[in-house]
């Protein structure tokens, strides 16, 4: 890139913009865990997990992890003020009552329709849904943030999914390496690229067709 | 909004208002869940504010009707709600005249099963089953049944409403709260069945002061706290 | 009576013989609130009430009570060690999953098959259920303690209720002013009586038939 | 047994017990709900004690498979169950391999749906309506169906088992507990849903000395605590 930032926070930082004052956020493993980096400091966000928290602050330091205190991927977090403790319903109950604001995902396929496939490869690898589906359905805005292509450069973004669903038309926002769609009544919108990739080569690594915005926005961060 | 705050507390969620904000969000003919039980529980501050304004045709959910002049009672004994949904109205008798005189329409729900129709819709549920009133006359009427593993159970939908209040004994300006002894009772499912919740706390704290394992309503599904003048009744044992 | 204890305290203390140690009881209103009373002293009891609270002790002395700690009746009751709160929704789930052992309730009719009437009057009055169903279909064992006749007379133990039933088939045992049956299949056992009443008195006074049990029990209490 | 116990304390309701005398609840075969996340807040010297046993062919029922070596997963791993249902178990290999060889059998419920009918079992309720997973090939399959106010619904019912093991911060006498932090989890639904619940406590301590206002689980749910030696594996963050 040559911006001072890699890839995978970029995505996160634009994922980031997506973040309102006093938002309940839940995030995903993976890239979605670089998010709270890019936040304006001072922002009163309240990050949730599955397992019980609200109020999630950043990793402790290393050796002053409490064993009692992970996130719903088993990895130690700290909490910050005014946070709580709740049972795992309670936590669910959260995100079906829809006062989970934001999610942020990772994802094997997204369709062009915004439906979500991210919770088994049949034959391969079955580790179940955990709590993608009740997230994908559920929290209030659905963003994907996810390589534009697999490791044999195939496209993830597609007509249709070829993996088994984990929900439909559920995702809102799709960030790549690559570029950020829109999902608009059931079709996909380009809305921004990051530099220096171009539509042409976008399209190219996309398994479906998209419209591109008027006032597309090219990120250089 | 902020210059009317008596108290001097940070505001980082804007969720701390004055009673007077509070009371834009109640109109006629709303769907109003208040907590409390026996009259134990509800907020006082916000059930006076609803009969100033002069509210009415609510619909009501919650356990009972209070005393005539104790919790929900106020309200109800003043004709101004057109239907409550509750468990019983034996401690009010005024909303047993009103019910005889068809001013007031009452469907009666089992207490434990009314708990858990208000807790499935502040969960996000569709319903539950529940083999409480199975075949009774009143309870079953109208309601779907269904037969799992051998057993019959009655189909009980969830409930929710524009507006929830509650009654809390400490809130943080995060909306995390915690209840007093037995005035917790409905509190905690009902805070949780609003579309918009109101939490009328006897004392606001700042945020930090609670323990997060203590609290017993995250603040995440509290939209409005305001604080208590405290209960202003007398209760039917003094 | 002239044993020293009214008939009110003397239908309680018949009760209090059902508790045993470690037993979770609710009590409804009126002649059961006069059950603890009558329990050994040191006996660990579980009282638990509707709206949330498990482990409540006697009631406070005048002028110390407490508005934020009553009972389901809305009267004011204070706690023993090692009681809690909870919602009104789990102490309603204490109940359907069997973990209340006894409730002992008022009732306005019963059947010779254990059928409850307590909730309602048609035409007159209208209180509502409240918790008596959950009680009355779930607790491990239901004791009604009501006179054995109504005001004018009229026998409260019945062929079948002629009153709107509360739930089927619950009662276990009935403990009246005069005597004691016990529900057993479907048809009634005397199985007590109080002095000085005699067996041709209760015939008279009860709308059933009721077989008498080998060994009655004459209580003299 | 009292003999056996270490801890001096008062047992007036004589749920406070060894190890030993809770293994007696164990058998091959058996429905089994255990507490815990990952590993987190699930009871370790319990895990170990059944393996030690040797009971076999489980049916396990709880969030997930944990880690190989850490949590459930120990059970797991060894070939110790038949099935489980639980949302996922993608954090332990094994389990996926025992899958796919025909070794276990798993039954996949979205996690909140499966809090949703652990809890159910635990409040005596027969089911929850969801609209989780409402046309998911693999959720819905052979599960009923019900349209409620123009929305279709999933009955999922509930789950209880034979016995439940937990992990709590404390417990007294009564078997009142008390959680740590995010080790709560799934402990207090599991702790409902058990025939026969086990609590294996950090800390038991004495009669009234836990705040009644704080006790998340009480001891009405709960029929034995055991006094824990305090988990003995290495985390996988470790």
């Amino acid at each position: 890139m040559g911006m001072g930032i890699d890839v995978r926070n970029r995505m996160a930082k634009r994922a980031a913009e997506e973040v309102t004052p006093g938002m309940v956020v839940n995030l995903g493993i993976g890239i979605p865990s670089l998010v709270p980096n890019h936040l304006p400091g001072g922002m009163n966000v309240m990050f949730h997990a599955e397992n019980g928290i609200v109020g999630m602050g950043e990793s402790p330091v290393r050796g002053l992890e409490d064993e009692n205190l992970c996130n719903a991927g088993g990895f130690p977090v700290t909490v910050l003020q005014g946070s709580s403790y709740c049972d795992s319903a309670m936590a669910f109950g959260m995100i079906r009552r829809g006062r989970v604001g934001l999610t942020i995902l990772g994802s094997l396929q997204v369709s062009k329709r915004g439906d979500l496939a991210n919770w088994i490869v049949p034959g391969k690898k079955v580790p179940g849904m955990g709590g993608a589906m009740e997230l994908a359905q559920k929290a209030r805005k659905v963003i994907v943030l996810m390589n534009h292509t697999d490791k044999n450069g195939a496209p993830k973004i597609l007509e249709s999914c070829t993996l088994p669903l984990t929900a439909s038309e559920c995702v809102d926002l799709v960030i790549t390496d690559l570029a950020v769609f829109k999902v608009e009544n059931g079709s996909l919108l380009l809305t921004e690229l990051f530099a220096p990739h171009t539509i042409t080569e976008i399209a190219a690594r996309t398994g479906c067709d998209f419209s591109v915005a008027e006032d597309l926005r090219v990120i250089d961060y | 909004m902020e210059m009317e705050l008596e108290i001097k507390m940070e505001n980082p969620f804007g969720k701390i208002a004055t009673l007077e904000k509070a009371m834009e969000h109640f109109h006629d003919g709303m769907t109003l869940m208040f907590g409390g039980f026996g009259g134990v529980g509800s907020p006082p501050d916000l059930i006076d504010g609803i009969l100033e304004k002069n509210i009415k045709n609510l619909v009501l959910i919650g356990n009972d009707t209070g005393f005539p002049e104790i919790g929900i009672g106020k309200i109800v004994s003043r004709g101004r709600a057109k239907k409550i949904i509750a468990s019983h109205i034996g401690s009010n008798p005024v909303a047993g005249t009103l019910m005889t005189e068809g001013l007031l329409e009452v469907e009666f729900s089992p207490q434990g099963t009314l708990c858990e129709r208000i807790r499935a819709g502040g969960m996000g549920l569709g319903a539950i089953l529940t083999d409480i009133g199975v075949g009774h006359d009143l309870v079953s009427k109208g309601k779907k049944t269904m037969e799992l593993n051998g057993k019959d159970y009655l189909i009980e939908p969830a409930l929710t409403a524009e507006v929830s209040i509650v009654y809390a004994r400490k809130a943080d300006p995060y909306g995390n709260l915690v209840f007093d002894k037995s005035a917790r009772n409905t509190n905690p499912l009902v805070a949780m069945a609003g579309a918009f919740t109101i939490a009328e706390a006897e004392e606001i704290v700042p945020l930090g002061s609670l323990n997060p394992e203590e609290i017993v309503t995250p603040g995440v599904f509290v939209d409005m706290v305001i604080p208590s003048g405290g209960v202003n009744w007398k209760w039917a044992w003094e």
